[in-house]
């Protein structure tokens, strides 16, 4: 008897947290920086989605979806926000694509995560007359048909003029170490490989390469490690600035001071590491014109005044190199 | 005559030794193997500073590790370990940094939170029964939503110097991280060997019933654990925010749980309760680390790390089972 | 199997010179305590016989019928089954050579229906898949044959003891035995499931069916025994015609030596009393039941197994919670009891079962006895390794524990010093009221009387002592007063005064 | 017993109308037949690992290599087919390589002795290690169209997916109910001690048992792969928990012995059914784990409360 009472209790106590969860659902939501559904009376009525892998932990990837909301909202439509709930879940992004077309969104803004894995639900989205419009990462060439426009950085490019603009900073000659994504991830890779087309032919080495998983402890960890193997190293670069705080830990406890790193983003906490002279540059990308483009086109297609068809395939959104020379406009410019 | 059979006792009485050394510390002797591999054939690893590194990347695994032996020795385990960790990070970050609370206040606050999940884990498990397995993995995704909700899924670096001071402030060649986790390390070797406590945890773990009727009080104990390791999770959150310097959400995740469980495991301690040791949680995260460390040290490629890290384990997990077949 | 013209009394099974050393859970001997359970037993069985095996407990019964059953292997000695000696590495092997065992703890899959239970290990096959129609209809079929008349699709959990002890034999009928054993198979049977049984014991007589049949209760052997085979403290001690039954001359056989050397009574109960148990009841279904222990008295409970014995016992300890009635423990009503809270008011139980919930196995001789009083040897919490050893290393001392080391780990040692072990956890501590269950179970004479002589002493120290046991002679050799157990309730109470007989005391068990 | 797998049966049939309920009030388009298909074909990865799961659950075991093995046997399979191989020859092979993991498994865990939880955990982690070498970290795709065909064709109206995760379900469930080594894991589960006084192999079970999960996961990993015409080197990560999380919500016991196939199912189809109408409603991210976690909190829950009043009730005192 006196068992089953705490049992009562103790089901009750998680029946409250389910409820109390719930009922936060409604309410923080619209606090929270990407809303869910919440309907606005004004203008077409229209609603837009937008499918990412995750805002967590990637200022980027939140300015992109925060720009696309704050426009589509501006223009009285209805915006929603669908993750994939981590940087790998390819299959999630998949169902929740096909989720969307089955509510019948008026039209998808998507960021795929993997260059094959949404061709297959790309097609039916065409099949349901819904049309998509691509930022930050493309498909696999040869599905043109499947999207309005791509609107991106292109990545292999920001990582080739990141390895020139390391090449420029040791004159040529010197070691490097390269702190990537997580294994398996399109952007991260194209980065990468760019930077090593950037580096070519100049005398600068890689004399380490190792996978961060886009997680500070794990980029933390394997910098530690090859500095162990290695220390003569003059830069580093990493495929993202979400793994720079680690690096620069990593580098502070090896006890050195005069390591150039070069990054990929741009966002306001990196132009704040260069300034305080940490992070040495970075590739910026510009999500908050991504987003501007993507929406305009989107609702100009929606409404006629935009005809798809017409439309380029690829709109780049331009990177330029941040560093402490221009600041200034990095300020500005940075999200 | 009389001498040869002296020289059999005395070996044999060696050999009883060894076996029973091997027997009792299986972590250990996998440790020497692996470590004397490396010495010889790992290029820059036999460098008093890459002893030191290995020592600072253990550190915090060993306070998560020793927490979660506190589990598996109830024969429970704790799968929300690592969500909880990114969760009190940004509790603590949270506050410090963008609330501007007192670094104290911010320890105390995650800790507390830590403390909390781990009480309702036990309480879920204890009282109403449900697996450890369920209830944990459970309030490890309740526990992962809270922490993107309460931070946005937002990061928070370049954290106050005084709260890096925490667990960065260097002690000889150590720093302070390292001391707490050996603090940590004694003072839970104390409460297992010595303590009344750890006597009714061990008797608990291996025989729940009969501690029962022997009049150990079974609930306390079997909540407590969860309390631990929830506290502990806490401090490997703070410690591993100071270490980054950055308090993110996604700090540790599934990938970390399964981690320091692997490391109790090959530390000797059993799923089915009882069995476990500080010193064999301690040697099973030096492992893990070493084997990691001479990876990269080696220059192995990035996609084969998880591979061979997997390889190596898996040999210890072996080497560990059978011994306990055999001896 | 039965072939015509077989004159019944031709043997079929003959078991020689079978000894035993005490073993350990794997059925290893433990030659080195050099302690037999059995030794140089002699048994045979005839065609279409009921052999009754009597003994106390500890005797070696269950012992024999281990061996016979294939689940232990014999030190020395040999079984001849039709003439042929047969030698079993398994159970499986001896079931093959037609022996079927009704164990006395149930060896039945809880989680699967009857059918499947039934026919695990040669379930019948349709051209790849179970034949269910076929399999049901088979056992609904052996089910009746058994008189018992329950759809094969229940799941074993759901049914009474009784019920998976008759599917067993069910069971075993579908293997075509020849040569059953029954290890006290009406232990826990209700009166008219007890007839059910016995009806179809007849029936598989008349079939030619041999049954090796283990009891205590003598009035179950006259009814359907042919002859009667006794073991104490494992050897033949006699046999006997059920024709030429003599009451005295088999508990002579049984009881055998003079009980005042083994029961030494030193000790005078006092008039204080301890304890007060008032209208308890052990369940929803059973009556209501009041008892009282005095200072220095020592109580025997006695009655069968699944009388209730043990349940009352946890009932007063707080193992075990109770629909109603009220406990007084040195006048003072115990409210919500816990073995936390009674071993602080300083009540005992020494349970019936070690292994199960006595012992830490895996833990060494000094933990286990310290464990109970552990707070209050360490009342800073903090373990001293010299006290600990300190008190350990009395213990063994005090009741002689057969050991290497105060660090042996118990499943090491054997069934004397476990329970010598587990008794050493209670008294280390004196306490004020110590509940045995079955204080002497499967432990070797020499053990008993030191358990006897210790009882004694801690009674005249004024510890009041309530005693579960199934050994007449340790009842009636111990007691100062005997309550006997019936279907969860007190069927009677027997002061030493008034004499205890035997005879009484099984009155009072069948009520 | 039986009434509490029926009580359980009914528990979750419940949740999932209630959800049903909920959701179609609020959504417009969720009860549309398109959208409950979609949900039976993205709850049939889960389902078909499931399949396998539940039988290591039931003798007493634990799978976590699932997800590994989605992986590595996917990319077995689509790295074969980029170089030409005929496709029946790239999924048996696929399947033969989980198949040799799960046996693999198996072995550790009954020969060995080494508890299933920790080796199928590491095995899990090689698996899914070897599947990033195979690709060098990147992903493959674009197949030929009889294979995707599997994954994202329909046929009379259904896609080919939930056929071929009932196949896979039906076969699993008459499996269990209907053969001797079927009987025999269930038995297994209950009282080992029984099963081997009998004579049967315990060992070789357990072995099978694991095999058999090996096979399911690494089916599941195929169509996965089909249905998004990619294999992705860490595609299987998800999986893992999920598909254990359904058996559990199914009602497949921890404790070993219990639980049926179609419960399990019916798990990955409460879990897939909560997640689309999470989605459909616009329900942030963040707050789907929240409530994924407390529903199978309170299910199990709920099913252990169950069982322990009705084994108090049994006992006889």
């Amino acid at each position: 008897m006196k068992r089953s009472g705490l049992k009562v209790l103790a089901l009750v106590t998680v029946m409250m947290l389910l409820s109390v969860v719930s009922f936060g659902c409604t309410s923080n939501t619209a606090a929270t920086t990407a809303a869910a559904t919440t309907k606005s009376t004004a203008g077409g009525g229209k609603t837009i989605a937008f499918s990412l892998k995750t805002i967590t932990n990637d200022d980027f990837q939140k300015a992109i979806a925060d720009s696309i909301q704050s426009a589509v909202e501006a223009s009285g439509n209805t915006f929603e926000l669908v993750t994939a709930g981590d940087q790998t879940n390819v299959a999630n992004q998949v169902k929740q694509l096909e989720d969307l077309i089955a509510k019948k969104v008026d039209a998808i803004i998507l960021s795929p995560m993997d260059a094959n894995a949404v061709i297959p639900v790309l097609k039916k989205a065409k099949e349901a007359k819904i049309p998509v419009i691509l930022v930050d990462q493309t498909i696999e060439a040869g599905n043109e048909d499947l999207y309005v426009t791509y609107i991106g950085t292109d990545n292999f490019n920001a990582g080739k003029e990141a390895g020139t603009k390391v090449a420029e900073w040791l004159s040529n000659a010197g070691n490097v170490m390269i702190v990537r994504g997580a294994n398996g991830s399109s952007a991260g890779d194209q980065r990468v490989d760019g930077f090593k087309a950037g580096i070519e032919g100049t005398g600068i080495k890689i004399i380490g390469e190792q996978a961060g998983d886009w997680k500070n402890d794990k980029a933390m960890q394997v910098t530690e490690n090859m500095l162990q193997s290695n220390s003569d190293v003059q830069a580093i670069f990493t495929a993202s600035e979400v793994m720079v705080d680690g690096i620069l830990q990593a580098l502070a406890g090896a006890g050195k001071t005069d390591v150039k790193i070069m990054a990929v983003d741009g966002s306001k906490k990196a132009v704040d590491l260069i300034e305080a002279g940490d992070l040495t540059g970075t590739m910026a990308q510009f999500p908050q014109i991504m987003g501007k483009t993507a929406v305009d086109t989107i609702l100009g297609v929606l409404d006629g005044s935009i005809d798809a068809s017409k439309v380029d395939k690829y709109i780049d959104s331009g990177t330029s190199a941040y560093s402490k020379d221009n600041l200034a406009d990095a300020k500005k410019t940075a999200f | 005559m009389s001498v040869s059979t002296k020289t059999i006792n005395r070996t044999s009485s060696v050999n009883q030794f060894f076996r029973r050394f091997v027997k009792n510390n299986g972590a250990i002797v996998i440790f020497v193997i692996i470590f004397g591999f490396a010495l010889l054939f790992v290029k820059n690893f036999a460098s008093a500073q890459n002893m030191l590194i290995i020592i600072k990347q253990s550190a915090v695994p060993v306070i998560a590790c020793i927490g979660m032996t506190m589990v598996l020795m109830t024969g429970g385990i704790d799968l929300s370990f690592g969500y909880n960790i990114g969760f009190t990070s940004i509790v603590a970050g949270l506050l410090i940094k963008t609330m501007g609370a007192p670094v104290w206040l911010g320890i105390l606050a995650a800790l507390t939170a830590g403390a909390a999940i781990g009480l309702g884990n036990g309480i879920l498990v204890d009282k109403v029964n449900v697996p450890a397995f369920i209830t944990t993995l459970g309030t490890g995704y309740i526990v992962l939503g809270a922490a993107q909700i309460v931070s946005k899924g937002n990061t928070i670096n370049k954290l106050p110097k005084n709260f890096l001071a925490v667990g960065q402030t260097p002690v000889g060649v150590f720093n302070t991280t390292i001391l707490i986790a050996i603090a940590v390390a004694v003072i839970f070797y104390i409460i297992l060997q010595r303590s009344t406590y750890g006597r009714a945890l061990s008797a608990f773990g291996y025989n729940k019933r009969a501690s029962f009727v022997s009049g150990v009080a079974t609930s306390k104990i079997h909540i407590s654990v969860y309390v631990i390791s929830g506290f502990m999770a806490a401090m490997t959150g703070i410690l591993l925010t100071i270490r980054v310097n950055c308090a993110q959400p996604d700090l540790g995740g599934g990938d970390y749980t399964f981690q320091i469980i692997t490391a109790a495991i090959i530390g000797g301690a059993s799923l089915f309760g009882g069995k476990g040791t500080i010193v064999g949680s301690v040697f099973g995260v030096l492992i893990i680390k070493v084997i990691e460390n001479c990876i990269n040290l080696a220059g192995v490629q990035y996609f084969l790390f998880q591979a061979v890290l997997g390889i190596v384990i898996l040999f210890a997990i072996v080497f560990e089972s059978i011994k306990n077949k055999k001896l | 199997m039965e072939k015509e013209g077989q004159e019944l009394n031709e043997t079929i099974l003959k078991m020689q010179g079978i000894t035993k050393f005490i073993f350990d859970s794997e059925g290893i001997a433990l030659k080195n305590t050099n302690v037999k359970i059995l030794e140089n037993i002699n048994f045979d069985l005839r065609r279409g016989e009921v052999h009754v095996l009597v003994g106390e407990n500890g005797a070696g019964k269950s012992t024999l019928m281990k061996i016979l059953g294939g689940i232990i292997p014999p030190d020395e000695g040999e079984i001849i089954i039709d003439g042929a000696p047969a030698v079993f590495k398994s159970a499986k092997e001896s079931k093959a050579a037609g022996i079927g065992f009704i164990h006395q703890e149930l060896n039945l899959c809880q989680n699967i229906d009857i059918a499947h239970n039934m026919f695990l290990g040669n379930e019948i096959v349709k051209n790849g898949v179970l034949n269910m129609k076929e399999m049901y209809k088979r056992s609904r079929e052996l089910l009746m044959s058994v008189g018992f008349d329950v759809n094969p699709k229940t799941i074993v959990r759901n049914l009474s003891t009784a019920q998976q002890q008759l599917i067993e034999i069910a069971k075993a009928i579908s293997c075509n035995s020849s040569i059953f054993i029954m290890d006290e198979p009406t232990a826990s049977l209700s009166q008219n499931e007890i007839n059910i049984l016995f009806k179809l014991i007849k029936e598989m007589k008349s079939k030619g069916i041999s049954i090796i049949y283990i009891s205590h209760r003598f009035e179950e052997l006259l009814q359907i025994g042919d002859r009667i085979t006794v073991l104490r403290d494992g050897k033949n001690s006699g046999n006997m015609n059920v024709s030429e039954f003599n009451y005295d001359e088999l508990v002579n056989m049984m009881v055998g030596r003079t009980l005042g050397k083994m029961h030494v009574c030193t000790h005078v109960p006092q008039e204080t009393e301890i304890l007060r148990v008032e209208n308890l009841k052990i369940s929803k279904r059973t009556l209501p039941l009041s008892i009282t222990v005095k200072k220095g008295e020592i109580v025997g409970l006695g009655g069968l197994v699944g009388s209730g014995r043990t349940e009352l016992a946890q009932s007063i300890y707080g193992a075990r919670q109770f629909p109603s009635g009220d406990i007084f423990y040195m006048g003072s009503k115990i409210r919500k009891p816990s073995p936390r809270s009674s071993v602080q008011k300083g009540i005992a139980y020494l349970s019936e079962d070690r292994k199960l919930d006595g012992l830490v196995m895996e833990m060494d001789i000094c933990k286990n006895v310290t464990l109970t009083y552990l707070d209050r040897f360490f009342k800073k919490k903090i373990i001293f390794k010299s006290r600990e050893t300190g008190i350990a290393q009395k213990q063994i001392d005090d009741l002689h524990i057969m050991c290497r080391s105060m660090y042996q780990l118990v499943n090491t040692l054997s069934g004397g010093n476990q329970q010598k072990v587990v008794l050493a956890k209670w008294i280390s501590e004196m306490p004020v009221l110590l509940i045995l269950d079955e204080p002497t179970r499967g432990i070797d004479i020499n053990a008993k009387a030191e358990i006897y002589r210790l009882m004694d002493k801690l009674a005249s120290q004024g510890v009041a002592i309530l005693m579960i046991s199934s050994e007449m002679p340790e009842l009636i050799g111990m007691s100062d007063r005997i309550y006997v157990m019936c279907a969860g309730s007190i069927s009677d109470e027997i002061n030493k005064s008034e004499g205890f007989t035997q005879e009484r005391i099984l009155q009072g068990t069948l009520k | 017993m039986e009434f509490i797998i029926k009580k359980k049966s009914i528990l979750l049939v419940g949740i999932a109308a209630i959800a049903l309920l909920i959701a179609g009030s609020f959504i417009p388009y969720f009860y549309s037949a398109n959208n409950l298909l979609n949900i039976i074909r993205q709850s049939s990865v889960v389902a078909i690992c499931a399949v396998g799961v539940t039988m290591v659950i039931i003798v007493l075991g634990i799978d976590l290599s699932v997800g590994g093995i989605i992986s590595f046997s996917a990319m077995v399979c689509g790295t074969l087919m980029k170089s030409g191989t005929n496709i029946f020859i790239c999924i048996l092979a696929g399947a033969a390589v989980g198949l040799a993991f799960g046996l693999f498994n198996g072995v550790m865990v009954a020969k060995l002795g080494v508890p299933p939880f920790i080796t199928t955990l590491v095995v899990g982690q090689v698996a899914a290690g070897l599947a990033l070498v195979l690709s060098n970290g990147g992903s493959i795709g674009g197949f030929p169209e009889s294979y995707v065909f599997l994954g994202n064709g329909s046929f009379l109206g259904m896609p080919v997916s939930n056929y071929i995760m009932f196949v896979f379900v039906a076969l699993g469930s008459l499996f269990m109910a209907k053969t001797k080594m079927g009987n025999r894991i269930y038995a297994l589960g209950g009282n080992e001690m029984v099963v081997k006084q009998e004579g049967i192999n315990t060992k070789k079970i357990k072995i099978i048992v694991y095999g058999i999960s090996g096979l399911c996961a690494a089916c599941g990993g195929i169509l996965l792969s089909a249905q998004l015409d990619t294999v992705h080197p860490i595609q299987g990560e998800p999986y893992l928990l999920d598909t254990n999380a359904a058996c559990v919500i199914g009602g497949v016991s921890l404790m070993g012995g219990e639980g049926k196939i179609y419960l399990a199912f019916v798990g990955a189809m409460v879990i897939g059914l909560v997640r689309n109408a999470l989605n459909m409603l616009g329900m942030h991210p963040f707050y789907q784990n929240v409530i994924i976690g407390a529903i199978i909190i309170i299910v199990v829950a709920v099913s252990v409360w169950n069982k322990n009043k009705n084994i108090k009730e049994s006992k006889t005192f």
